[in-house]
Protein backbone atom coordinates (compact mmCIF):
# COMPACT_ATOMS: atom_id res chain seq x y z
CA UNK A 1 0.00 0.00 0.00
CA UNK A 2 1.73 3.08 -1.23
CA UNK A 3 -0.45 5.48 0.99
CA UNK A 4 1.19 3.73 4.12
CA UNK A 5 3.98 5.12 3.68
CA UNK A 6 3.91 8.69 4.91
CA UNK A 7 7.09 10.09 3.44
CA UNK A 8 5.82 10.12 -0.46
CA UNK A 9 4.76 13.79 -1.83
CA UNK A 10 1.11 13.84 -2.38
CA UNK A 11 -1.78 15.98 -3.28
CA UNK A 12 -4.39 16.21 -1.15
CA UNK A 13 -6.38 18.58 -3.45
CA UNK A 14 -9.30 17.85 -6.16
CA UNK A 15 -11.44 20.21 -8.86
CA UNK A 16 -14.81 20.01 -7.64
CA UNK A 17 -17.15 18.32 -5.31
CA UNK A 18 -15.80 14.40 -4.20
CA UNK A 19 -18.50 11.80 -5.61
CA UNK A 20 -20.21 10.04 -2.88
CA UNK A 21 -19.17 6.91 -5.50
CA UNK A 22 -15.67 7.64 -5.04
CA UNK A 23 -15.92 7.18 -1.10
CA UNK A 24 -17.36 3.72 -2.20
CA UNK A 25 -14.35 2.39 -4.75
CA UNK A 26 -11.97 3.55 -1.94
CA UNK A 27 -13.34 1.20 0.33
CA UNK A 28 -13.23 -1.53 -1.99
CA UNK A 29 -9.28 -1.05 -2.33
CA UNK A 30 -9.10 -2.51 0.78
CA UNK A 31 -10.47 -5.89 0.42
CA UNK A 32 -7.33 -6.99 -0.77
CA UNK A 33 -6.07 -6.01 2.66
CA UNK A 34 -6.91 -8.65 5.58
CA UNK A 35 -4.99 -7.01 8.47
CA UNK A 36 -7.78 -4.75 8.87
CA UNK A 37 -10.17 -4.75 10.64
CA UNK A 38 -11.80 -1.53 10.62
CA UNK A 39 -12.34 1.73 8.53
CA UNK A 40 -13.34 4.92 10.33
CA UNK A 41 -14.24 7.75 7.45
CA UNK A 42 -14.91 11.29 8.01
CA UNK A 43 -16.85 13.27 5.48
CA UNK A 44 -17.31 17.32 5.38
CA UNK A 45 -20.48 18.40 3.81
CA UNK A 46 -21.24 21.95 2.65
CA UNK A 47 -23.75 23.71 5.27
CA UNK A 48 -26.41 25.93 4.07
CA UNK A 49 -25.96 28.06 7.24
CA UNK A 50 -27.71 30.87 8.01
CA UNK A 51 -25.89 34.18 7.91
CA UNK A 52 -27.99 37.38 8.85
CA UNK A 53 -30.70 35.95 7.44
CA UNK A 54 -29.20 34.93 4.36
CA UNK A 55 -28.76 30.87 3.49
CA UNK A 56 -25.29 29.82 2.27
CA UNK A 57 -25.81 28.32 -1.38
CA UNK A 58 -22.28 27.11 -1.89
CA UNK A 59 -18.31 27.50 -0.52
CA UNK A 60 -15.77 28.37 -2.90
CA UNK A 61 -12.58 26.74 -1.83
CA UNK A 62 -8.68 28.46 -2.87
CA UNK A 63 -5.68 27.28 -0.83
CA UNK A 64 -2.43 27.61 -0.82
CA UNK A 65 -1.76 24.49 -2.28
CA UNK A 66 2.06 24.07 -1.75
CA UNK A 67 2.22 24.73 1.85
CA UNK A 68 -1.03 22.74 2.31
CA UNK A 69 0.38 19.81 1.22
CA UNK A 70 3.60 20.23 3.11
CA UNK A 71 1.63 20.65 6.60
CA UNK A 72 -0.61 17.48 4.76
CA UNK A 73 2.77 15.75 4.95
CA UNK A 74 3.60 16.66 8.76
CA UNK A 75 0.50 15.86 10.22
CA UNK A 76 0.42 12.00 7.84
CA UNK A 77 3.66 11.65 9.70
CA UNK A 78 2.77 12.34 13.63
CA UNK A 79 -0.59 10.10 12.32
CA UNK A 80 1.72 7.33 11.45
CA UNK A 81 4.17 8.13 14.85
CA UNK A 82 0.85 8.00 17.24
CA UNK A 83 -0.55 5.41 15.41
CA UNK A 84 1.67 3.06 13.85
CA UNK A 85 -1.09 0.19 13.54
CA UNK A 86 -2.37 2.19 10.49
CA UNK A 87 -2.68 0.62 7.70
CA UNK A 88 -3.88 3.18 5.08
CA UNK A 89 -4.89 7.15 5.20
CA UNK A 90 -6.14 9.16 2.59
CA UNK A 91 -7.34 12.83 2.79
CA UNK A 92 -8.54 14.62 0.15
CA UNK A 93 -10.29 18.09 0.35
CA UNK A 94 -11.97 19.87 -2.47
CA UNK A 95 -10.86 23.22 -4.52
CA UNK A 96 -13.79 25.65 -6.25
CA UNK A 97 -17.52 26.04 -6.19
CA UNK A 98 -19.04 23.03 -3.42
CA UNK A 99 -22.96 23.61 -3.32
CA UNK A 100 -24.70 22.93 -0.49
CA UNK A 101 -25.19 19.08 0.33
CA UNK A 102 -21.96 18.05 -1.85
CA UNK A 103 -19.00 16.65 -0.16
CA UNK A 104 -16.02 18.80 0.42
CA UNK A 105 -13.69 16.97 2.55
CA UNK A 106 -12.96 13.19 3.41
CA UNK A 107 -10.08 11.57 5.79
CA UNK A 108 -9.91 7.51 5.46
CA UNK A 109 -8.23 5.17 8.06
CA UNK A 110 -7.61 1.86 8.41
CA UNK A 111 -6.38 -0.48 11.14
CA UNK A 112 -6.55 -3.71 12.68
CA UNK A 113 -8.67 -2.64 15.29
CA UNK A 114 -11.25 0.47 15.53
CA UNK A 115 -9.39 2.26 18.14
CA UNK A 116 -6.30 3.48 16.42
CA UNK A 117 -8.29 4.16 12.91
CA UNK A 118 -11.19 6.20 14.92
CA UNK A 119 -8.39 8.37 16.58
CA UNK A 120 -6.66 8.78 13.79
CA UNK A 121 -8.99 10.37 12.06
CA UNK A 122 -10.58 12.78 14.79
CA UNK A 123 -6.59 14.01 14.82
CA UNK A 124 -6.29 14.21 11.29
CA UNK A 125 -9.57 15.59 11.03
CA UNK A 126 -8.89 18.42 13.32
CA UNK A 127 -5.24 19.14 12.38
CA UNK A 128 -6.40 19.52 9.30
CA UNK A 129 -8.65 22.42 10.04
CA UNK A 130 -5.89 23.94 12.34
CA UNK A 131 -3.06 24.02 10.04
CA UNK A 132 -3.76 23.75 6.37
CA UNK A 133 -3.91 27.52 4.17
CA UNK A 134 -7.53 26.42 2.53
CA UNK A 135 -9.60 29.51 2.44
CA UNK A 136 -13.65 29.34 2.08
CA UNK A 137 -15.92 31.68 0.50
CA UNK A 138 -19.28 31.08 1.23
CA UNK A 139 -21.74 32.51 -1.65
CA UNK A 140 -25.18 33.68 -0.08
CA UNK A 141 -28.08 33.52 -1.85
CA UNK A 142 -28.48 37.67 -2.70
CA UNK A 143 -25.45 37.63 -4.47
CA UNK A 144 -22.82 38.38 -1.48
CA UNK A 145 -20.19 36.78 0.35
CA UNK A 146 -18.64 35.73 3.48
CA UNK A 147 -15.79 34.55 4.62
CA UNK A 148 -15.52 31.74 6.56
CA UNK A 149 -13.10 31.24 9.47
CA UNK A 150 -12.27 27.99 11.32
CA UNK A 151 -13.29 28.55 15.35
CA UNK B 1 10.10 40.28 -3.42
CA UNK B 2 6.70 38.49 -4.43
CA UNK B 3 4.02 37.91 -1.46
CA UNK B 4 1.23 36.12 -2.17
CA UNK B 5 -1.90 36.80 -1.04
CA UNK B 6 -5.30 34.84 -0.57
CA UNK B 7 -8.78 34.42 0.35
CA UNK B 8 -10.19 37.89 1.95
CA UNK B 9 -6.56 39.64 1.96
CA UNK B 10 -6.78 38.82 -1.97
CA UNK B 11 -9.53 40.44 -2.16
CA UNK B 12 -9.24 43.26 -0.08
CA UNK B 13 -5.63 43.99 -2.42
CA UNK B 14 -7.19 43.09 -5.44
CA UNK B 15 -4.74 41.25 -6.45
CA UNK B 16 -3.28 37.53 -6.21
CA UNK B 17 0.46 38.87 -5.35
CA UNK B 18 2.30 41.77 -5.06
CA UNK B 19 6.25 42.78 -5.04
CA UNK B 20 7.56 44.60 -2.48
CA UNK B 21 10.78 45.01 -0.83
CA UNK B 22 11.20 44.42 2.83
CA UNK B 23 14.78 43.81 4.65
CA UNK B 24 12.81 41.59 7.59
CA UNK B 25 9.58 39.87 8.46
CA UNK B 26 7.98 43.08 10.58
CA UNK B 27 9.23 45.43 8.12
CA UNK B 28 7.41 43.65 5.36
CA UNK B 29 3.94 43.68 7.77
CA UNK B 30 4.17 47.53 8.20
CA UNK B 31 4.93 48.09 4.11
CA UNK B 32 1.98 45.38 3.63
CA UNK B 33 -0.81 46.95 6.22
CA UNK B 34 -0.22 50.70 4.29
CA UNK B 35 -0.66 49.02 0.87
CA UNK B 36 -3.38 46.64 1.80
CA UNK B 37 -6.57 48.85 3.08
CA UNK B 38 -7.85 46.93 6.35
CA UNK B 39 -5.46 44.67 6.65
CA UNK B 40 -4.03 45.86 9.79
CA UNK B 41 -7.68 44.91 11.62
CA UNK B 42 -7.31 41.63 10.15
CA UNK B 43 -6.55 38.25 11.43
CA UNK B 44 -4.09 37.20 9.20
CA UNK B 45 -0.73 34.79 9.45
CA UNK B 46 2.71 35.71 7.66
CA UNK B 47 4.44 32.34 5.85
CA UNK B 48 8.12 32.24 4.87
CA UNK B 49 8.74 29.18 2.78
CA UNK B 50 5.51 27.71 3.58
CA UNK B 51 5.90 27.90 7.22
CA UNK B 52 4.06 30.41 9.66
CA UNK B 53 6.46 32.72 11.49
CA UNK B 54 5.72 35.12 14.39
CA UNK B 55 8.70 36.71 15.28
CA UNK B 56 10.75 39.27 13.56
CA UNK B 57 13.02 37.72 10.84
CA UNK B 58 15.78 39.14 8.07
CA UNK B 59 14.40 38.24 4.72
CA UNK B 60 17.20 37.97 2.30
CA UNK B 61 14.58 38.82 -1.10
CA UNK B 62 14.56 35.09 -2.12
CA UNK B 63 12.22 33.46 0.34
CA UNK B 64 8.42 32.97 -0.43
CA UNK B 65 6.52 34.89 1.49
CA UNK B 66 2.44 34.82 1.80
CA UNK B 67 0.25 36.14 3.90
CA UNK B 68 -2.80 33.86 5.52
CA UNK B 69 -6.40 35.24 6.80
CA UNK B 70 -8.34 32.90 8.78
CA UNK B 71 -8.18 28.90 7.71
CA UNK B 72 -11.49 27.66 6.61
CA UNK B 73 -10.48 23.76 5.64
CA UNK B 74 -12.71 21.09 6.16
CA UNK C 1 -35.55 11.48 6.85
CA UNK C 2 -37.50 8.12 8.36
CA UNK C 3 -34.28 7.50 9.87
CA UNK C 4 -33.97 10.24 12.61
CA UNK C 5 -36.88 8.69 13.75
CA UNK C 6 -35.43 6.22 16.35
CA UNK C 7 -38.68 4.13 16.88
CA UNK C 8 -39.98 2.72 13.93
CA UNK C 9 -38.94 -0.93 13.80
CA UNK C 10 -36.02 -1.96 11.49
CA UNK C 11 -33.91 -5.19 10.44
CA UNK C 12 -30.33 -4.33 10.89
CA UNK C 13 -29.25 -7.44 9.54
CA UNK C 14 -28.36 -8.07 5.67
CA UNK C 15 -28.05 -11.47 4.08
CA UNK C 16 -24.06 -11.66 3.05
CA UNK C 17 -21.23 -8.67 3.29
CA UNK C 18 -22.11 -5.27 2.60
CA UNK C 19 -20.88 -4.13 -1.19
CA UNK C 20 -18.96 -0.92 -0.40
CA UNK C 21 -21.00 0.72 -3.52
CA UNK C 22 -23.60 0.15 -0.81
CA UNK C 23 -22.15 2.75 1.45
CA UNK C 24 -21.08 5.15 -2.02
CA UNK C 25 -25.12 4.88 -1.98
CA UNK C 26 -25.54 5.49 1.64
CA UNK C 27 -23.74 8.73 1.39
CA UNK C 28 -25.53 9.78 -2.05
CA UNK C 29 -28.86 10.15 0.10
CA UNK C 30 -28.09 12.39 2.12
CA UNK C 31 -27.30 15.36 -0.37
CA UNK C 32 -30.48 16.53 0.23
CA UNK C 33 -30.11 17.26 3.52
CA UNK C 34 -28.08 20.43 3.65
CA UNK C 35 -28.18 20.81 7.38
CA UNK C 36 -25.89 18.29 7.38
CA UNK C 37 -21.84 19.43 8.02
CA UNK C 38 -20.22 15.78 8.87
CA UNK C 39 -20.47 12.32 8.41
CA UNK C 40 -18.98 9.87 10.41
CA UNK C 41 -18.64 5.76 9.49
CA UNK C 42 -17.71 3.10 11.09
CA UNK C 43 -16.98 -0.40 8.90
CA UNK C 44 -16.13 -3.44 10.58
CA UNK C 45 -13.91 -6.12 7.72
CA UNK C 46 -13.39 -9.15 8.42
CA UNK C 47 -9.99 -9.66 9.46
CA UNK C 48 -7.65 -12.61 8.34
CA UNK C 49 -6.16 -13.54 12.27
CA UNK C 50 -4.08 -15.91 12.87
CA UNK C 51 -5.59 -18.68 15.56
CA UNK C 52 -2.79 -21.25 16.60
CA UNK C 53 -0.96 -21.18 13.31
CA UNK C 54 -4.23 -21.30 11.20
CA UNK C 55 -5.62 -18.44 9.79
CA UNK C 56 -9.33 -16.95 9.89
CA UNK C 57 -10.78 -17.31 6.12
CA UNK C 58 -14.07 -16.11 6.87
CA UNK C 59 -16.61 -15.51 9.73
CA UNK C 60 -20.11 -16.98 9.79
CA UNK C 61 -22.65 -14.75 11.34
CA UNK C 62 -25.46 -16.11 13.22
CA UNK C 63 -28.26 -13.82 15.40
CA UNK C 64 -30.96 -13.75 17.53
CA UNK C 65 -32.50 -11.40 15.52
CA UNK C 66 -35.47 -10.55 17.27
CA UNK C 67 -33.44 -9.88 20.53
CA UNK C 68 -30.30 -8.06 18.41
CA UNK C 69 -33.46 -5.57 16.56
CA UNK C 70 -34.83 -5.23 20.06
CA UNK C 71 -31.44 -4.19 21.46
CA UNK C 72 -30.65 -1.96 18.64
CA UNK C 73 -33.85 0.26 18.93
CA UNK C 74 -32.89 0.85 22.46
CA UNK C 75 -29.28 1.68 21.75
CA UNK C 76 -30.45 4.14 18.51
CA UNK C 77 -32.65 6.19 21.47
CA UNK C 78 -29.95 6.32 23.87
CA UNK C 79 -27.86 7.68 20.63
CA UNK C 80 -30.45 10.63 20.12
CA UNK C 81 -31.15 11.51 23.10
CA UNK C 82 -27.45 11.84 23.99
CA UNK C 83 -26.81 13.33 20.93
CA UNK C 84 -29.87 14.97 19.80
CA UNK C 85 -28.62 17.26 16.74
CA UNK C 86 -27.80 13.76 14.72
CA UNK C 87 -29.72 13.88 11.92
CA UNK C 88 -29.42 10.36 10.59
CA UNK C 89 -28.25 7.24 12.06
CA UNK C 90 -27.64 3.94 9.90
CA UNK C 91 -26.52 0.53 10.80
CA UNK C 92 -26.28 -2.51 9.12
CA UNK C 93 -24.38 -6.00 10.23
CA UNK C 94 -24.45 -8.84 8.20
CA UNK C 95 -25.32 -12.95 8.80
CA UNK C 96 -23.85 -15.56 6.53
CA UNK C 97 -20.36 -16.22 4.99
CA UNK C 98 -18.15 -12.89 4.91
CA UNK C 99 -14.73 -13.79 3.68
CA UNK C 100 -11.62 -11.85 5.06
CA UNK C 101 -11.55 -8.30 3.44
CA UNK C 102 -15.46 -8.31 3.31
CA UNK C 103 -17.31 -6.01 5.23
CA UNK C 104 -19.53 -7.08 7.82
CA UNK C 105 -20.58 -3.73 9.27
CA UNK C 106 -21.77 -0.59 9.08
CA UNK C 107 -22.11 2.33 11.42
CA UNK C 108 -23.15 5.46 9.77
CA UNK C 109 -24.01 8.86 11.59
CA UNK C 110 -24.91 12.77 10.43
CA UNK C 111 -25.05 15.77 12.06
CA UNK C 112 -24.75 19.63 11.66
CA UNK C 113 -20.95 19.34 13.37
CA UNK C 114 -18.37 16.58 13.42
CA UNK C 115 -18.16 16.03 17.30
CA UNK C 116 -21.75 14.65 17.76
CA UNK C 117 -21.49 12.26 14.38
CA UNK C 118 -18.05 11.20 15.98
CA UNK C 119 -19.53 10.58 19.03
CA UNK C 120 -22.83 8.70 18.40
CA UNK C 121 -20.96 6.45 15.87
CA UNK C 122 -18.49 5.31 18.33
CA UNK C 123 -20.85 4.78 20.94
CA UNK C 124 -23.53 2.89 18.84
CA UNK C 125 -20.06 0.85 17.42
CA UNK C 126 -19.28 -0.20 21.24
CA UNK C 127 -22.51 -1.25 22.33
CA UNK C 128 -23.68 -2.94 19.29
CA UNK C 129 -20.89 -5.20 19.79
CA UNK C 130 -21.61 -5.41 23.72
CA UNK C 131 -25.17 -5.88 23.36
CA UNK C 132 -26.73 -7.67 20.62
CA UNK C 133 -27.07 -11.57 20.44
CA UNK C 134 -24.56 -12.09 17.42
CA UNK C 135 -22.36 -15.12 17.28
CA UNK C 136 -19.27 -15.18 14.99
CA UNK C 137 -17.92 -18.78 14.05
CA UNK C 138 -14.38 -18.07 12.27
CA UNK C 139 -13.34 -20.63 9.61
CA UNK C 140 -10.31 -21.50 9.64
CA UNK C 141 -7.69 -23.22 6.91
CA UNK C 142 -7.40 -26.31 7.61
CA UNK C 143 -11.83 -26.87 8.04
CA UNK C 144 -11.58 -26.49 11.72
CA UNK C 145 -13.23 -23.18 13.13
CA UNK C 146 -12.99 -21.10 16.50
CA UNK C 147 -15.91 -19.53 18.04
CA UNK C 148 -15.09 -15.62 18.24
CA UNK C 149 -16.19 -13.87 21.59
CA UNK C 150 -16.06 -9.68 21.81
CA UNK C 151 -14.07 -8.80 24.46
CA UNK D 1 -41.23 -24.74 27.02
CA UNK D 2 -39.20 -23.71 23.70
CA UNK D 3 -35.59 -22.51 24.36
CA UNK D 4 -33.73 -20.97 21.90
CA UNK D 5 -29.81 -22.23 20.96
CA UNK D 6 -27.47 -19.96 19.74
CA UNK D 7 -23.89 -20.60 17.86
CA UNK D 8 -21.58 -22.56 19.86
CA UNK D 9 -24.18 -23.82 22.58
CA UNK D 10 -26.17 -25.14 19.37
CA UNK D 11 -23.30 -27.01 18.21
CA UNK D 12 -22.87 -28.94 21.52
CA UNK D 13 -26.27 -29.75 21.84
CA UNK D 14 -26.50 -30.35 17.94
CA UNK D 15 -30.28 -28.47 18.18
CA UNK D 16 -31.53 -24.60 17.63
CA UNK D 17 -34.07 -25.53 19.78
CA UNK D 18 -34.98 -27.72 22.96
CA UNK D 19 -37.94 -28.69 24.70
CA UNK D 20 -37.55 -28.32 28.43
CA UNK D 21 -40.04 -28.23 31.64
CA UNK D 22 -38.89 -25.34 34.35
CA UNK D 23 -40.67 -23.40 36.80
CA UNK D 24 -37.85 -21.03 37.51
CA UNK D 25 -35.14 -19.60 35.23
CA UNK D 26 -32.50 -21.32 37.32
CA UNK D 27 -33.76 -24.78 37.19
CA UNK D 28 -34.08 -24.16 33.74
CA UNK D 29 -30.32 -23.52 33.57
CA UNK D 30 -29.69 -27.03 35.86
CA UNK D 31 -31.70 -28.73 33.42
CA UNK D 32 -30.22 -27.37 30.53
CA UNK D 33 -26.74 -28.06 31.94
CA UNK D 34 -27.63 -31.98 32.66
CA UNK D 35 -28.91 -31.92 28.72
CA UNK D 36 -25.92 -29.80 26.96
CA UNK D 37 -22.73 -31.01 27.26
CA UNK D 38 -20.07 -28.97 28.69
CA UNK D 39 -22.38 -26.15 28.82
CA UNK D 40 -21.80 -25.84 32.78
CA UNK D 41 -18.31 -24.66 31.41
CA UNK D 42 -19.21 -22.18 29.42
CA UNK D 43 -20.10 -18.38 29.79
CA UNK D 44 -23.47 -18.21 28.74
CA UNK D 45 -26.41 -15.91 29.25
CA UNK D 46 -30.35 -16.37 29.47
CA UNK D 47 -32.94 -14.56 27.73
CA UNK D 48 -36.46 -14.68 28.61
CA UNK D 49 -38.26 -12.68 25.86
CA UNK D 50 -35.53 -11.07 24.16
CA UNK D 51 -34.06 -9.30 27.67
CA UNK D 52 -31.08 -10.95 29.87
CA UNK D 53 -31.88 -11.81 32.97
CA UNK D 54 -28.90 -12.69 36.09
CA UNK D 55 -31.42 -13.37 38.87
CA UNK D 56 -33.71 -16.44 39.71
CA UNK D 57 -37.49 -16.09 38.11
CA UNK D 58 -40.37 -17.84 37.76
CA UNK D 59 -40.82 -18.98 34.41
CA UNK D 60 -45.14 -19.83 33.17
CA UNK D 61 -43.72 -21.55 30.19
CA UNK D 62 -45.33 -18.88 27.72
CA UNK D 63 -41.87 -17.16 27.30
CA UNK D 64 -39.78 -16.96 24.87
CA UNK D 65 -36.16 -18.26 26.30
CA UNK D 66 -32.64 -18.27 24.78
CA UNK D 67 -29.31 -19.45 25.75
CA UNK D 68 -26.83 -16.91 24.56
CA UNK D 69 -22.71 -17.89 24.55
CA UNK D 70 -20.38 -14.86 23.98
CA UNK D 71 -21.30 -11.81 21.97
CA UNK D 72 -19.23 -11.41 18.21
CA UNK D 73 -20.96 -8.95 16.22
CA UNK D 74 -19.11 -5.73 14.53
Amino acid sequence: MSDAKPHRKRDIFVEGAIPPSFIGESIAKHASQTAIGGHEIFLGQVRADRIDGRTVEAIEYTAYRDMANEQMTIIREEAFARWPEITCLHVHHSLGTIRAGELCFMVFASAPHRQEAREAVTFVTDEVKKRLPIFGKEILGDGDHHWKANP
Amino acid sequence: MKVLLFGLIAEKANASELLVTAASTHALKRSLEVRIPGLEQLSYALAVDRVIVHEDRPLTGNEEVALLPPFAGG
